[in-house]
């Protein structure tokens, strides 16, 4: 078979988060059994995002922020691919705020992964939207891209891992691309990936995460419940983990893809655009103009 | 009279004859003008006169001058016709329709000696010379419960007034109402009956004039939004994403009503980085993908250009101008993001940037683009403008012919697997690499806005960046000779040419007639392609001719400043207009006659034309 | 020699002579290259030794070429001292110090005949001649725990090797590291003891060389980024919103250090789009601002940038320019992003677009921006570069010498209050009308970014809006006189002449020396404003000589190109390079002789130089 | 005194929601005794966003989607001013959503007010982020600016309005202005505006608004309680109004303005920048370096 690009050694540091991550995704891949011809990673711009060049697929590397407008444009051209949009807390949560939130609206079936690091790595350390409070010099106390995520009622799949906690990480990421696979709308992970060099968390996140699956009775369907069980995870200085929130299938909102292209066969990408394969309509169409 | 470039759309390339003089109160070509409140519907009027002309086989133009607000204010709408093809508003009005005293106070100086107005007898406060005055809103309050029926009242009162054809003007209330429901139908035939008693009922002769008919066939009525839309779906097209922005929106509604019939997608984005990032991920999951947008939109998707440049992303971006900079003035007409568009985004990358000068170029021009987006794997920015994308315009019917879609190097599954290996950014001689969309076996790839080596991974050695950006920019050269080229209209061995593109078509098309009957012929090079800057068409044109008037809708002369950058022209003179409102035909042949004065007469430059085309890398 | 314009730098105005071959050993100007791996500290030794020569009184240019990941990959750091000032990279490398094998592949072709390699010998696989190994990295691991004082270390060696004044050198690795903790300084000092150590051990002559003593009084070194931010201060800057980019975050970075101090405020923003919209409200409310971006972030500025120009805002938008386009090569050098700088954004407004070329300047032009800003409301870009903003450099000790603080029609209440009406946009004669801020009794106003009106009301009337862009244009006219004029280098008679802006400052100044000792005199026009095109001083420039050769670091030729666009000019050649590394001497030299040959000579040129400055609307 | 720009009337459609805000925020604005000259109305570029010109005082027109970070940008220039922002749904949720999210965040002492008539007034009646699933061919769920603004950590102050039940609306802005005012941080009033010609609710509102604050048990200091009771409202077909959320002023973080600039008379706009009166700390500064 024709030779095609080959994945570089991973640029990150040794030690750094970001290697876990991969691994989940890779894993969640295999188990899946996506065929590397039809799995589209979209990066972002920062260490984490870099992580399409050391894998083996279709890799396009977005504009800071972008990712998600660009993966979302891939799938709605597309719909047999399987789109995994991939990159940092200052790539998502600072210059992609914005489309964040618009593409939980949206509910395309592709996977979000933000690989949280509290802080921009790439640039040397900053802070980033979630810093906590006295990191270098931010004032700003934190967003949660959690309850983000849980205030878009159009919100279907919301879970946060740990790289440092690899077996539970793969497990989240493996039923996202489940999700999405069924097309049933956009899924948000969020994996906490420390950043050995800037930002050194291993001990302290191994200490704080807290599987929120674990409190009785939590219910993972009941997003006000969810909601509040976050925020009190986080009052009590854990730092909530797990498949946060699932809309039951009954009650989810028809993903966007499916609205637009019932048929994922007969696509923007795929259709016969030729002349000769639309004549028939596009005569009809130019004779009705007055 | 001779084309130089085989004109594509015959009725455009007999000289036009317009503003004659009435000749016995048969118009052959006329305006009517109608003035009133933002959102009372007062563009109604002009657009059934437009359906009404068009039905009498003549040339139409309509343009409008409203604010940007949804109600009140002064709003202005204008409708020419003409025997002989237009594309340009009238400079003086046949007749003022006045729903407001402002149509009036504004308009009445452009009223032609032989002009009248039919005005709204509720509103008009200081009734000119001329006037006919009408209970029109009154009546349609009282009699159909509404005021807003005043518009088909007021056409038809024109109907009378005007000496139309009574059975075709009511027809076509029919047909623009009668679709909606019955009640519409039968309330609007109502109205049109109403006005055409008020009229008959009024003092002084009726009708004022009559019109000649034309002889126009197998034409519609276009504005060039809709022209690229189609183009855009034809050919092939199937992935838009935009973002509501004055006046580009209406390319958005059409492809809303049309594209889904054909598997495409239309996506109104959060705003216009998404937009265009969509765009971008469409085009390169191997749809042929748009996005439209004006200036305030376009500045924003500067960052994604220079992306899908440096990515070599096929992708086609419409910037349908307004008047900047800033938000400027978002309903008015100006051709000022030239530069923006040529130069716009950090680093340096080849686009090509396109301009079409009428409806039917906007089509076939939105075909070529993808076409050639595809080919060159490249940006191409399409320069529409506020007139030629929201005035409604006779344009001969769209056809398929020669319609085709040319995907180049994008390779088949079966090209592909006869590959040894397959490289996204492999060195080729014309700098355009074979290419795979996801899906593909074996065509997996690394696409990025990073400097890459030919797999696509990152890399910062210098001999691979140097050659890079060579494969990159020499595209700019190479593809001259598949870009629009220019059309020369006019006479071949006339001394002054003209320089011009987008919405300045119409008027510059008739100020040659109006030049012409004052015994100066004149040429006129339509630029199509705008960058690459098309030196070698433009180098010998500028010989040809003595002096060259580059008529353009902006301050800087910026088109003529672009060319300079590129010859040593010492026979260029700028007209330029930037007030919002467009040009007329006599403003430029005033302007072309007074400069000539000014200058005795031009005579041919002594110093040869040097182009410059090869600074710097040398593309 | 003579200089046109009074240069500000005495010790810039003296002829460099640098490059002379090594005498008897004893070094006037050398160069040390050290390469490692990305994030080991590399970089340190070239800090210590630029702080050593510094000492001694030698002119430092430290210049670094590292990718944009944080470890791992080649990195490399040069450091050149010169007895005379200098300010560019050295062609030929005195020593290398190589803590990979990469230092010594890469390297070596650069590897000046008398030079010698420090290798540590964990990683030199393949020492070549010259090579001085010694187990650097495994000492520093077993006697200090941490392989990373290997620099140190290294530093240790070099003291012997090249002959370095002991105690001066123990000194400047104690001020380095002794502010940081007791540990720090105790085992920094061992490394640097260890590493004389090993180097006395080690076979071969000791010193290699010894190196002259410099004269360079009351000298600083500086980044031009550094000297930025400190211009930005004491010129009254007191607000900074940005997001961190390389190369430009320094810039914020040191602000964050100092401008609290001041009660100024330092933001960082949530993206590019943030930050230009922040430092607008705060320039709007009154404070002096900026923001500092690279190509990326500054291309998503372009929006308001518009905004800026049709408000009439003043605000400061540094680019430190990189690789482009898109995301290009972050770390690396270029300066292709002037076209976008001078023509981005729709529509048509007045900008200026300055560039400093050595961190004096951008001290003393970052403090001028915000006078002009200020007296011409009006955004202005200041062109940095990679090289420029990053690379450490000898510089003359900055002062408050002739700083001062002109606010121009900022009025105060006094002044308001003897108004009879106070109106933002008045018309007046320099297209400047009297501002007020927020807060003040009676000057309440509308700014925005819609065409308006002199009070601020939106307004689409034609001749308002005619009035209004010759209020804004103008000023690019009227603003000439009081734009940071270019310094002319070198001898007044050359008939050959450079042109060139930023970082390409210094490697032009020493080509002049090498070709005057070839017996070729030249001229060099250091740009600093860009835009408006100074051709009042450029087109004199260009007539003075018979060839000129601009000189930048793109690839289309984009200053050549701007200039070309306003001049007839027959007599520019561009030399350009755009493969991410910056222009060495010898390069620039070695292509005016090589094009001087090609052209025989050349001659002056007949044709007279013809400025078109009057395009379109005129400003 | 010096004649100054006056209001021009208002270029709204008549019985537009928007009128019924401009009377609210004037009645705030005389209730607290702002003088005009220190209050600054930063408009969102919207039908909604030209209020500015109809009302007197400093009227800044920002850019499309800019007017938070160009109102943040003011007050932090100088904090003595009073800052409004105030624009429309598009503006605020679609174009604007990453700066809606990072104000809350920043919680500069500002006053945000959005008019929401669920469209896109000024561009002709598109679906906005807020329209319902239907309109205008809109497919997308809409967000709930009030649960997204609940989402994130530092938002202080939330309530929602009906411009048709003017008392109350007057209420909520007068408090948000209050509340920024004394300086505690970032307030956020969302009202329901009707576009009479796009989008005209007046009815269907009127008979949706349920004031959460009426609700037994409801606490408006309990941020889950709040989002779970929104959620709630809504899931009833009710649109919840009130002030649902406000931090009380012993659990406040500090405000951005407060802690860059505790003493606002020493603020960047307003020091004294001259040469002579930084003399001897320029020349400290500039003699530190080497
Ligand atoms: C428009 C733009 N602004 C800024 C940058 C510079 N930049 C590169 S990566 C980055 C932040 C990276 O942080 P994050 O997304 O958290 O990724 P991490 O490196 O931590 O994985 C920034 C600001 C850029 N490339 N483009
Ligand atoms: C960057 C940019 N994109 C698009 C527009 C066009 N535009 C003007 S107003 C508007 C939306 C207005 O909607 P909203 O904010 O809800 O205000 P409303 O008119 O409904 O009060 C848009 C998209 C613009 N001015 N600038
Ligand atoms: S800097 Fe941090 S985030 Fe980046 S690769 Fe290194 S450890 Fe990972
Ligand atoms: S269009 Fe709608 S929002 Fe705009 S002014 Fe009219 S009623 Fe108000
Ligand atoms: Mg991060
Ligand atoms: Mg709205």
């Amino acid at each position: 078979m024709v030779e095609h690009v080959k994945p570089i050694q991973p640029t990150w540091c040794p030690g750094c988060g970001d290697f876990g991550v991969m691994a989940a995704v890779k894993k969640g891949v295999l188990e899946l059994k996506i065929p590397s011809e039809n799995l589209v990673l979209v990066g972002g711009i920062g260490c984490s995002g870099g992580i399409h060049n050391f894998m083996d697929g279709y890799g396009f590397h977005a504009l800071h922020g972008r990712l998600l407008p660009t993966a979302i444009g891939v799938k709605l051209a597309n719909p047999k691919l399987t789109v995994v949009a991939i990159g940092g807390d200052g790539d998502g949560y600072a210059i992609g705020m914005g489309h964040f939130v618009h593409a939980l609206k949206k509910n395309t079936s592709i996977t979000y992964i933000v690989m949280n690091n509290e802080t921009y790595g790439l640039t040397k350390g900053q802070a980033s939207p979630t810093s906590h409070v006295g990191f270098e010099g931010n004032v700003e106390p934190p967003v949660d891209a959690i309850l983000t995520a849980l205030s878009i009622p159009a919100a279907a799949f919301i879970a946060r891992g740990f790289s440092g906690t690899p077996k539970e990480a793969t497990a989240l990421v493996t039923e996202a691309l489940r999700f999405t696979q069924e097309r049933k709308g956009f899924a948000f992970v969020e994996i906490l990936s420390p950043c050995v060099t800037y930002n050194d968390t291993y001990d302290l996140w191994r200490e704080k995460v807290e599987d929120v699956g674990k409190r009785p009775g939590y219910d993972k369907a009941d997003r006000g419940k969810a909601f509040s069980t976050v925020l009190d995870v986080m009052h009590s200085g854990k730092i909530p983990v797990g498949e946060i929130y699932r809309t039951p299938d009954d009650q989810l909102y028809t993903s966007l893809d499916r609205t637009l292209l019932p048929n994922p066969a007969e696509a923007p990408a795929t259709v016969d655009i030729s002349v000769a394969a639309n004549l028939a309509r596009y005569e009809k169409m130019l004779a009705s103009l007055e | 009279m001779s084309e130089s470039v085989v004109a594509a759309h015959p009725e455009h390339a007999s000289q036009t004859t317009p503003s004659q003089p009435p000749v016995a109160r048969v118009l052959r070509d006329l305006s009517v003008l109608t003035g009133g409140q933002g959102g009372d519907g007062t563009l109604t009027v002009s657009d059934l006169l437009a359906r009404y002309f068009h039905a009498q086989g003549m040339y139409v133009y309509n343009s409008r001058s409203v604010l940007s607000r949804i109600r009140g204010g002064y709003a202005a709408a204008s409708s020419r016709a003409s025997v002989e093809p237009t594309m340009a508003q009238k400079a003086l009005q046949d007749v003022i329709v006045a729903f407001h005293q402002d149509a009036i106070t504004f308009g009445e100086k452009t009223l032609s000696a032989d002009g009248f107005i039919l005005g709204d007898e509720k509103v008009v406060t200081n009734p000119g010379q001329n006037t006919v005055l009408l209970p029109i809103s009154i009546t349609a309050a009282s009699k159909l419960g509404n005021p807003l029926y005043k518009n088909v009242i007021a056409f038809g009162a024109l109907s009378v007034l005007m000496g139309m054809d009574r059975e075709v003007a009511r027809k076509v209330v029919e047909q623009r109402f009668g679709r909606r429901s019955e009640e519409a139908r039968a309330k609007n035939l109502s109205a049109f009956d109403i006005g055409v008693e008020l009229a008959a009922k009024s003092p002084g002769p009726k009708p004022r004039f009559s019109v000649e008919r034309g002889t126009a066939k197998d034409q519609v009525l276009l504005t060039g939004n809709q022209a690229l839309a189609y183009g855009f779906v034809v050919g092939g097209g199937r992935f838009f994403a935009g973002y509501p922005i004055t006046p580009a929106t209406p390319v958005m509604e059409t492809l809303m009503k049309i594209l889904p019939q054909y598997h495409g997608v239309v996506r109104q984005a959060e705003d216009e980085l998404s937009a265009i990032n969509m765009t971008l991920g469409a085009a390169y999951a191997g749809a042929r993908a748009m996005t439209a947008t004006s200036g305030p939109g376009f500045s924003l998707m500067t960052e994604a250009l220079g992306h899908a440049g440096e990515a070599e992303i096929p992708v086609v971006i419409t910037d349908c101008q307004r008047v900047g900079p800033s938000t400027g003035e978002p309903t008015r007409n100006e051709q000022s993001d030239l530069f923006h568009a040529v130069f716009a985004s950090h680093g340096e990358f080849p686009r090509f940037v396109l301009a079409p000068g009428f409806p039917q170029d906007a089509y076939d021009i939105g075909i070529q683009a993808l076409n050639l987006a595809e080919k060159w794997q490249l940006p191409i920015i399409l320069l529409l403008d506020q007139a030629l994308g929201e005035n409604m315009q006779t344009t001969p019917r769209l056809t398929l012919k020669g319609v085709s879609v040319d995907r180049g190097k994008l390779l088949s599954q079966e090209a592909l697997d006869a590959l040894a290996a397959y490289k996204r950014y492999e060195f080729t001689k014309d700098g355009v690499s074979p290419r795979t969309i996801p899906g593909m076996k074996g065509g997996q790839s690394q696409v990025t806005g990073n400097e890459h080596d030919e797999w696509g991974h990152v890399s910062v050695n210098v001999e691979n960046r140097k050659m890079m950006m060579a494969k990159r920019m020499t595209r700019l050269r190479l593809a001259k000779p598949d870009l629009p080229p220019p059309i020369i209209w006019g006479d071949e061995k006339a001394r002054v040419g003209f320089i011009g593109f987008g919405c300045t078509f119409g008027p510059i098309r008739e100020a040659q007639g109006l030049l012409k009957r004052k015994g100066i012929s004149s040429r006129f090079y339509q630029a199509r392609t705008l960058w690459p800057v098309p030196i070698e068409t433009l180098a010998p044109f500028l010989s040809s001719v003595d002096v060259v008037f580059v008529v353009e809708h902006n301050f800087m002369g910026q088109f003529a400043r672009l060319i300079r950058s590129f010859v040593t022209a010492h026979n260029i003179e700028s007209i330029v207009k930037y007030d919002g409102s467009s040009f007329v035909a006599e403003e430029i042949a005033g302007h072309v006659e007074q400069m000539m004065k000014e200058h005795a007469s031009y005579v041919p430059s002594k110093t040869p034309i040097v182009t410059y085309e090869s600074e710097g890398g040398g593309f």
